[in-house]
């Protein structure tokens, strides 16, 4: 097998071996920066696809700027370990059981994901094998600022309500 | 007007500067200046409004992903009046409860341009960043009464899992866009109609999760089990607000995307969603009746009559989309006056939305209880009001497309809700009331909207006529 | 690689978020699951695009990008207020809302 | 014309029961009775004009409106007066005038406001008697038919705080109506088979149709129309409400008890003479349930010691004479019998009240005695009734008993002669039981000076403690001794050839039952008309034998009646130590007969109780309340467990809302992907 | 007088004054007085307009089927229209309507003391609702009549109902709004069906008559209706709503109830049911005649046991709208003549009753018989009245209820002997129940002190029940007064409904839609079925 096939695999397992260290840690710090390992192999992964801008951007932006966020969060509230409720003893569906079922459901999307992606034709072929790569950034921002332009501006709004609300959320208010 | 690109979008932009220009008032205002920034958003409505009807039949569409068809400009004006009276029913509880008017105002505003431009988007990305917009405000109306440990709750609870969803919804775009390759509607229908795709599982896939995700957004069941909690927590009228606001944008959406370039697949989406339709109608009627909190019970209600607006979709005929329209402006203007009433019956410290504060109503509150009563009974679908006229009109489409099942299922759904909105009925009206803190007068700008609300139910009830024309005339633009 | 391989990783990490939803009882972690799954559609977009030769894939991940962080805001800062009101973050020291 | 007799009453009726209560008893009883005569002159003033016609057209017919129309069926309110009803119509208005004349004095004890519900009560029942002798179609029948009910439910219970009263009143109304059930069915029927209800149409239809030999429709019709005439003239198995009607005034006894309503069921089946005769099977029935019900009822009289009580079993046992003839198809000699018994039944309960009255409402013949010397124009005429009853020949009830004895046997039913014998027999010996335990002997009866038994029916007079016990007032006097007269002539309109009479009512009546009779031979051509030609010439000739034979059957039933006599003289005046004895020594078959073979309570038992416990236990609090109306709550229940149920699926734990979404969202993917 | 739109006055009327109503303010009840007139005189004016109808009412046979008709569009998109007519049925229904309410309105003032304005009000909406019922001629209008009938009633039992009131209302609505939305549903699919035949929307009835609908629907259909009209009539077993909600109903209520709501069912059956779909009609006579028979014989029977009176003359209406039932059965001019005017009987004799209870329990705020007894001695003239109104109510001929009864015993006869036997059963047994009360109540000597100082019948009472009693004699003697207007609309219902053959139905083709459940089964299945096969 290939290079690319190689970095493939590996790459993916970073993504696999840190998602899955996101949902398994107690601590949530250690989440966190799992999930932005995670991210480096997701990052890795767009440079295979030959998508070098969201590689980039998935770094910059997303480990970088929201994760921080989140670490940033999780420091403050310093919460280190999780703790249990009486709800999580007494409730019928206390913890374990939550887990068995949303494992089982995991498990069972997951199969049927593959299953129906085993049963679509056409997907044998490499990715890169029909089309050349669009993956310079002067015709990404080109499409992004034509085609794109209503749904970059809406964004802006989205943005803004983000942040008033945040703001809402969080600042102290005048009783 | 001349016609430029921007048409379709002037709607949505009125409401946008409304909503910036709240911020900014809200930016400059003295401390404990009274500043009517509610009007200022009523303006911004009016002018959409006034858009909307000045678009009428003019197929405007803007940058090839928002259309301003009759459709969406129908829906724009259930979403203008919802914005109006719930502007109006806030200006008396944002005062009681200490919520920062302009912030409420603006993010209000906001989620109406959300909610319009799901109706208005042509292309499934877009539709999706709507969603986001109108679903984040909403979240933050939830959860905008901070102090209360239940709005904040819910409020996370309705973001969590909305996130959730909308990771699904997100997905299946993903799905259709890896088929078609566009996440344009009409690209995508005239993909599907040219090769019959309803083979091809990942189109399936696609189908199925934004099944899910609008579903989420519908409450329809299984996927309904954030709205009791999340109705309850919020501010009343947040709770009226988003139960028919949100609910209307996301069916709106719902039919564009399923009736439009979806169609060609309704034999695939279409048992699902009987499925879903009739377990909704079951599970919210049946699940009302045990409740004891008024905005919990209309919470269940609210997701019944997704059920019934589901049907609608089911039957997927002419009859059905007009009906759904009818049925959203309908129960818009019920279900906000109800939450009207609820939201002018709290207090700052208590909701005072259980069951028993409504005993001996009729005799403290007369003019409240009986226009409570006519909501309830529009809830409930007796004639004259425009209940009955939607349930019928989405009856009407189900058994026309041969769904007695669903017909009969919704009938006698309706027949069991009745049971809870006759509880509240007989405490307002049959049960000596016990010493409860009066809340505080009503004022006159909310008795006007909660008036205003009652007469259009009337309107709807009796002479339907109008209307139902006009929603005929909606749905003949497209599809 | 196949854009086979790409979809199933991506459909992997899709399943892992969803589970992390229900594995964790910390707020914090639950939204991490939820990021996963967005950055889970990010691939499978990126990989969409690529193999149709279309730049707009990775054009939706910017998108999706933003929505991430919008809601990671609004998130973040309701998991604060909810910090404020019970001293956890265990999901479900938030269940007054019920029945 | 005709319409008024029976509307005088009415108005009368109308007058008494709006205002009678605030006019004086003069007035109210003065009208009541004023109208009555007034009828009773205008019913003779008709059927005199009737006579006048020619006998096969001797009808009078008046349509006041036709009263229902549904589809092809349509019924008039008319009305017809024939030979028939010409007869009912005189007894009915002349002994009700005597008997309202009587009720005058006899009730002049109550209040002003009892006294005229009284008398637009009597009115009332007049009005409706009349409308069922006169309608012309079993519809108007049956309304006259029940409207007596009604009045007699009123009557008997015109004491109504009593409750044996009111719950005499009651069963008299409800066994009616059972018997009225099968009358109803029968009148269906009737409109179904002929498309008409009218009696002549129906006659005539009928004669048309062959005789039934084996049970048929007209069998089966006719044996309904029966089911109903038992009811209202008290045979077996309803005859049980008659004796205990007689908690109502003496007066109403003598009127509707004895002389005209019981005897309804017999003029309906005369008046539906063709229609019995093309069903022998039924005229069979009749024939025994009559005979049977006399000799029931007469032993029953035997013993009985309410001077009423003998007086309302004998009527029974009349009624059942009556029905025996009717049931031999001897019609006229049915209405004949009707028609004296009319007048000494009258006589005796009319002789009964006076009595009644003149001891403060005392009823026990055992308390009773030696009254003649203190009453005589009661005894006398109490006396003279009950020879005429007792079948001593040359009086009213020799004639007509002799007569309907005489059919029986000439129809070879011996067995149903004997009976018909031994009843006559008992009849004359508690007729004269009676006559000795009350006016002979030595007197038993409680001094007037003691005050009267409280618990009896009629109040106490206030005029109690007279010197000495007063004979029944003019009033009450004049009307026995008319009916006594009539119940020594009565018999002579109808004396039998065998006795060169010319049976002048058979005669008179023939047309009417618009059939022949041919046991009943007509010598004179031009009074019975149709009758000659359609009398076999064999039969014609037999009648001289036929003489012989009832000229014997006479000299028994006369020894009869003579023995009858003699054995009650023996027994309640000479020796009165051997009833006892008997008593005592056959005291079960006396308690049978005191308790009148316990039908009340078999009847009790068996019907009414059930009836009532399962509908009370059964049917109400169990079936409509458990299981009809608790699978209605039921539902209702349900739905509120499974709402309380399915809430809980609501815990308020994010998580598990998030399960239910992944949930569907993996149920809807499956479906695409295994479907 | 025909320029007028009498009958759009007629409904209106009602709805005008209710409005008018609004305008008092009556908080305090100062103005009780005023409401009570002004709502008694709206009433009477209705009655008098109800009777220029009869008068304006050509009842030859020649004439039109439907007169004063009035047709304006309502919802044109689906043919919908306020379209209103009458024949002689709904004349008489009307008249019966009319007449009955000002009665009861007068019987509220002694009952009805608190919020007489409100009280007012939904007597006079239900007056408008129920004359709307009786008149509509588009079954849509029909519908929503017939629904929103139940909006004023349930409110005056839940509010001016006795103690278990709310319970008894809330019964009542469900269970009677049970029944209809499947006849919404029923009403939806011929809709569709005319449009499916001619191209374009109809609730227009007489075009519906003329729809020719398949065997398999007209079962169902025919079903659809009959249980909503049979729950309101009510027939065994859909009967038990009816005992609590006359017990529990103000006076005024339980007299509209008994005297009119219950005939809308008849009506329905008549007008609707059969016409509609003759053919299920035909089939499930004998079922109907037989459920019919029973409610006869058994309602009869639990009458005659109840203690309390007011049940027991709720049960004898179940008896006497069983007789109602079995005359349309047998669907005969007899059958159906006697049914029809077993209704106007029975509005009037059991109104009367429910009257008279009322009069009791006002005094002594009981209904138990046990209570009672000797009345007769202190009230002689409601016992005379009570009298002429049970020996109605027991059919005497002569009097209204028999005339009815044996209308349709002789239908009954005609088509099936049987059920007329069972029926006449009822002759005995209405005798026993009714005489037996009567006796327990007015007879005897007063043994129950409270009894011995009531007051007879005041002069506002001898208005109500006064004519009662005269309109239940007079209907005895000249029945044709109102059979003559009835003939020839009765005669077209029954002619049509004979041109059928009864469906047959083979279980084969049953067996897939057994229930609605099973409808619902099966069609789930299909679908899936239509969408698995459209997949290849």
């Amino acid at each position: 097998m290939g290079s690319d096939a190689l970095l493939f695999y590996l790459f993916a397992g970073a993504a696999v071996l840190g998602a899955l260290l996101v949902v398994t840690q107690k601590n949530p710090v250690y989440s966190v920066l799992a999930l932005i390992a995670s991210f480096f192999g997701l990052s890795g992964l767009y440079v295979l696809l030959e998508a070098p801008f969201v590689a980039v951007v998935q770094i910059i932006i997303y480990a970088g700027a929201i994760m921080v966020l989140f670490l940033f969060t999780v420091m403050l509230l310093n919460v280190p370990r999780e703790d249990a409720t009486e709800w999580d003893q007494t409730h019928p569906l206390y913890r374990p059981m939550a887990v068995r079922i949303g494992g089982a459901l995991a498990l069972l999307l997951a199969l049927e994901l593959g299953w129906a992606l085993s049963r679509t034709a056409g997907l044998g072929g490499g990715v890169a094998d029909e089309h050349p790569a669009v993956s310079s950034v002067a015709e990404l921002g080109r499409v992004l600022f034509t085609d794109y332009m209503f749904a970059f501006e809406v964004t802006s709004i989205l943005i803004i309500v983000a942040m008033v609300g945040a703001v809402v959320l969080a600042k102290k208010r005048e009783e | 007007m001349i016609s430029s690109q921007f048409d379709a979008i002037i709607p949505i932009l009125c409401v946008t500067l409304a909503g910036l220009v709240v911020l900014l008032a809200e930016a400059f205002r003295g401390r404990d200046e009274k500043m009517p920034i509610g009007g200022l958003a009523i303006i911004g409505l009016v002018g959409a409004g006034a858009a909307s009807i000045l678009l009428w039949n003019r197929n405007a569409t803007s940058f090839g992903v928002v259309t301003a068809d009759n459709f969406s400009l129908f829906v724009n004006l259930i979403l203008v009046a919802v914005g109006i009276l719930t502007v109006i029913f806030s200006s008396q509880t944002l005062e009681r409860d200490n919520i920062p008017a302009g912030d409420y105002y603006a993010i209000m505003l906001f989620a109406i341009v959300g909610m319009m431009l799901m109706g208005q988007a042509t292309d499934l990305l877009v539709i999706f960043l709507a969603l986001e917009t109108m679903s984040i405000a909403v979240y933050v109306l939830t959860g905008i009464r901070r102090e209360q440990q239940q709005s904040t709750e819910a409020a996370f609870k309705y973001f969590l899992l909305g996130a959730f969803a909308s990771a699904f919804f997100l997905y299946g775009v993903a799905f259709l866009f890896g088929v078609t390759g566009s996440t344009n509607l009409d690209r995508i229908g005239s993909v599907i109609a040219a090769q019959s795709m309803s083979g091809n599982p990942m189109i399936l896939l696609g189908v199925g999760l934004l099944i899910v995700g609008f579903a989420f957004k519908v409450a329809a069941v299984p996927f309904h089990m954030w709205s009791p909690d999340a109705y309850e927590g919020a501010p009343a009228v947040v709770t009226g607000f988003m139960s028919t606001g949100v609910k209307a944008a996301a069916v709106a959406a719902f039919v564009r995307v399923f009736l439009s370039s979806l169609e060609p697949m309704i034999a695939d989406w279409a048992p699902v969603l009987w499925a879903i339709a009739a377990a909704t109608m079951i599970l919210g009627t049946v699940v009302g009746v045990a409740q004891t909190s008024l905005k919990r019970m209309l919470a269940y209600s609210s997701i019944a009559h997704g059920g019934y607006i589901l049907a609608g979709l089911v039957a997927g005929n002419d009859v059905g989309k007009a009906a759904i329209l009818f049925y959203l402006a309908a129960y818009a203007l019920t279900n906000l006056g109800a939450f009207g009433v609820i939201a002018l019956l709290g207090t700052r410290e208590r909701a005072n939305d259980d069951l028993r504060d409504y005993a001996g109503l009729f005799h403290s509150h007369p003019a409240l209880a009986v226009l409570m009563t006519f909501f309830l009974l529009s809830l409930g679908g007796f004639p004259p009001t425009a209940g009955f006229i939607a349930k019928w009109y989405v009856f009407s489409a189900a058994i026309g497309s041969g769904y007695y099942g669903l017909a009969i299922i919704g009938v006698l759904s309706s027949v069991v809700s009745v049971f809870f909105y006759l509880r509240i009925v007989v405490m307002m009206f049959m049960t000596e009331r016990d010493a409860r803190p009066v809340p505080a007068p009503i004022t006159g700008v909310a008795m006007a909207g909660l008036v205003l609300s009652l007469i259009g139910v009337l309107y709807l009830g009796v002479l339907p006529s109008a209307v139902i024309d006009f929603a005929q005339a909606s749905i003949s633009t497209i599809f | 690689m196949s854009i086979g391989h790409y979809l199933v990783l991506s459909g992997l990490l899709f399943s892992i978020g969803a589970a992390g939803v229900f594995l964790r009882r910390n707020l914090i972690t639950l939204l991490l699951s939820v990021e996963i799954m967005l950055n889970a559609v990010n691939l499978a977009f990126v990989a969409f695009g690529r193999q149709l030769g279309i730049v707009d894939g990775q054009i939706i991940t910017f998108f999706v990008m933003t929505v991430a962080a919008a809601e990671a805001a609004v998130g973040l800062a309701l998991v604060i207020g909810l910090f404020r009101h019970r001293e956890s973050l265990n999901p479900e020291a938030f269940t007054s809302l019920k029945w | 014309m005709l319409a008024l007799i029976p509307l005088l009453p009415f108005a009368g009726f109308l007058v008494n029961a709006g205002v009678g209560r605030r006019l004086p008893k003069a007035v109210t009883g003065g009208l009541a009775c004023a109208v009555m005569v007034i009828s009773f002159l205008l019913a003779v003033m008709q059927v005199w004009s009737l006579a006048a016609m020619p006998p096969e057209s001797r009808q009078i017919n008046q349509t006041l409106f036709t009263w229902i129309t549904a589809g092809d069926f349509s019924i008039d309110l008319a009305l017809r007066l024939d030979a028939l009803s010409a007869v009912m119509v005189l007894v009915i208005t002349g002994i009700g005038s005597l008997i309202h004349i009587y009720s005058t004095s006899y009730m002049h004890e109550e209040t002003d406001a009892d006294f005229g519900r009284f008398f637009s009560y009597l009115n009332l029942f007049c009005f409706f008697m009349l409308m069922l002798v006169l309608g012309s179609n079993v519809l108007v029948m049956f309304v006259g038919w029940e409207g007596v009910g009604l009045c007699s439910y009123l009557l008997i219970g015109f004491y109504y705080e009593k409750k044996s009263a009111s719950d005499a009143a009651k069963k008299a109304f409800v066994v009616n109506r059972i018997g009225d059930f099968a009358f109803i069915l029968g009148a269906l029927m009737l409109v179904v088979t002929f498309n008409s209800l009218d009696f002549t149409t129906i006659a005539l239809a009928v004669k048309a149709m062959p005789v039934e030999v084996t049970f048929g429709t007209l069998s089966l019709i006719t044996l309904l129309l029966f089911i109903g005439a038992t009811g209202k003239s008290a045979q077996i198995p309803l005859y049980v409400w008659l004796p205990d009607a007689m908690e109502g005034p003496t007066p109403v006894s003598a009127l509707i008890h004895a002389a005209t309503m019981v005897t309804a069921g017999v003029y309906m089946i005369g008046r539906n003479a063709v229609l019995f005769e093309h069903a022998p099977i039924t005229l069979t029935i009749v024939a025994v349930v009559g005979a049977s019900t006399a000799l029931m009822a007469g032993t029953i009289g035997l013993v009985q010691n309410d001077i009423k009580r003998v007086l309302a079993y004998s009527t029974v046992s009349q009624l059942g004479y009556m029905f025996l003839a009717m049931g031999m198809g001897a019609f006229g000699a049915g209405i004949f019998h009707l028609m004296t018994h009319a007048f000494f039944k009258a006589c005796l309960f009319l002789g009964a009240g006076a009595v009644i009255h003149a001891l403060h409402g005392e009823q026990d013949i055992r308390k009773m005695g030696g009254l003649k010397k203190h009453i005589p124009i009661t005894y006398w005429t109490f006396l003279t009734a009950s020879v005429a009853i007792a079948g001593v020949p040359g009086l009213a009830g020799f004639f007509s008993k002799d007569e309907i004895l005489f059919e029986t046997f000439l129809h070879g039913h011996q067995i149903l002669w004997g009976v018909g014998v031994l009843t006559s027999l008992l009849t004359a010996t508690y007729m004269f039981r009676l006559v000795h335990l009350t006016f002979h002997g030595e007197e038993r009866f409680a001094h007037p000076r003691t005050p009267a038994p409280q618990h009896l029916s009629t109040p106490a007079p206030q005029h109690s403690h007279g010197v000495h016990l007063h004979d029944a007032p003019a009033p009450m006097a004049f009307a026995l001794i008319v009916l006594a007269i009539g119940s020594i002539l009565a018999g002579y309109v109808g004396v039998p050839h065998a006795l060169g009479g010319h049976n002048n009512l058979g005669a008179w009546l023939e047309p009417a039952f618009q059939a022949t009779n041919c046991g009943q031979p007509v010598t004179t051509g031009e009074l019975a008309g149709i009758a000659i030609e359609e009398c076999l010439p064999g039969e014609e000739a037999g009648a001289e034998d036929h003489a012989a034979l009832e000229l014997s059957l006479m000299a028994v039933s006369s020894l009869v009646a003579f023995a009858g006599i003699g054995l009650a003289t023996f027994l309640w005046l000479k020796r009165k130590d051997i009833p006892a004895q008997m008593a005592t020594q056959f005291s079960g078959v006396h308690r049978l007969l005191l308790n009148k073979y316990y039908v009340d309570e078999v009847y009790d038992a068996t019907i009414v109780q059930p009836i009532k416990v399962v509908s009370q236990e059964g049917l109400w609090r169990g079936f409509d309340v458990k299981i009809v109306d608790g699978a209605v709550n039921g539902a209702g229940y349900f739905v509120s467990g499974v709402s309380i149920v399915l809430r809980l699926l609501q815990n308020g734990s994010v998580k598990t809302y998030a399960a239910s979404i992944f949930a569907g969202a993996v149920a809807i993917l499956a479906f695409y992907l295994w479907r | 007088m025909n320029g007028l739109p009498l009958l759009s006055i007629a409904i209106l009327l009602p709805i005008i004054g209710s409005a008018l109503l609004l305008f008092v303010s009556n908080r305090d009840g100062s103005k009780n007085a005023l409401v009570r007139n002004l709502t008694l005189a709206i009433s009477l004016v209705t009655f008098g307009v109800t009777l220029l109808l009869w008068a304006g009412f050509d009842p030859s046979a020649g004439a039109p089927a439907f007169q004063f008709v009035e047709r304006h569009a309502w919802i044109p998109a689906f043919g919908i229209d306020y379209y209103v007519g009458i024949d002689g049925l709904s004349l008489m229904l009307l008249v019966l309507t009319g007449f009955l309410t000002p009665l009861a309105l007068l019987t509220s003032w002694d009952s009805i003391k608190k919020h007489v304005k409100e009280f007012s009000i939904f007597m006079l909406l239900l007056e408008a609702s129920m004359l709307g019922v009786f008149s509509a001629l588009d079954i849509f209008l029909f519908y929503i009549f017939w629904d929103f009938v139940l909006i004023p009633m349930y409110f005056l039992i839940g509010i001016w109902g006795y103690d278990q009131r709310i319970y008894a209302a809330v019964k009542f609505i469900l269970y009677t709004m049970a029944g209809s939305v499947l006849m919404l549903v029923a009403i939806i699919g011929l809709s569709w069906m005319h449009q499916s035949a001619t191209g374009e929307y109809s609730f227009d009835l007489l075009k519906l008559y003329e729809l020719s609908i398949p065997a398999g629907t007209q079962y169902w259909f025919f079903l659809a209706f009959t249980i909503a009209f049979i729950i309101k009539v009510p027939l065994f077993p859909f009967h038990t709503w009816l005992p609590d909600a006359h017990v529990q109903a103000p006076t005024p209520g339980s007299v509209i109830l008994a005297g009119v709501m219950l005939k809308m069912g008849g009506y329905g059956l008549i007008r609707l049911a059969f016409p509609l779909f003759p053919e299920a009609a035909l089939y499930f006579a004998p079922l109907l005649a037989t459920l019919a028979v029973i409610a006869i014989v058994y309602g009869a029977l639990v009458a005659m046991v109840q203690p309390d009176m007011k049940k027991l003359v709720a049960y004898s209406s179940v008896s006497h709208m069983g007789f109602v039932v079995l005359g349309i059965a047998a669907m005969n001019v007899q059958g159906v003549q006697g049914a029809s005017y077993q209704m106007l009987a029975h509005g009037v004799t059991t109104g009367g009753l429910f009257c008279i209870v009322g009069m009791l329990s006002d005094r002594r705020h009981t209904r138990q018989i046990g209570e009672f007894g000797g009345l007769k001695t202190v009230m002689p003239r409601l016992t005379a009245v009570m009298l002429i109104l049970t020996l109605s109510s027991i059919g005497l001929p002569g009097m209204n209820g028999f005339i009815g009864e044996f209308l349709i015993m002789l239908g009954a006869f005609k088509w099936d002997p049987r059920f007329a036997v069972v029926a006449a059963l009822g002759v005995i047994l209405s005798a026993v129940y009714m005489l037996w009360m009567f006796q327990r109540v007015f007879y005897g000597k007063i043994t129950n002190s409270h009894n011995a100082g009531l007051r007879d019948l005041s002069f506002r009472e001898w208005a109500i029940v006064g004519p009662l009693a005269a309109v239940s004699i007079g209907m005895g003697v000249a029945p044709n007064v109102f059979l003559k207007p009835m003939e020839p609309a009765i005669q077209r219902i029954v002619d049509r409904v004979q041109a059928h053959q009864p469906l047959v139905v083979d279980l084969a083709s049953r067996k897939p839609q057994a229930s609605s459940l099973a409808a619902v089964a099966g069609e789930v299945s299909s679908s899936f079925a239509k969408a698995s096969e459209d997949k290849r």
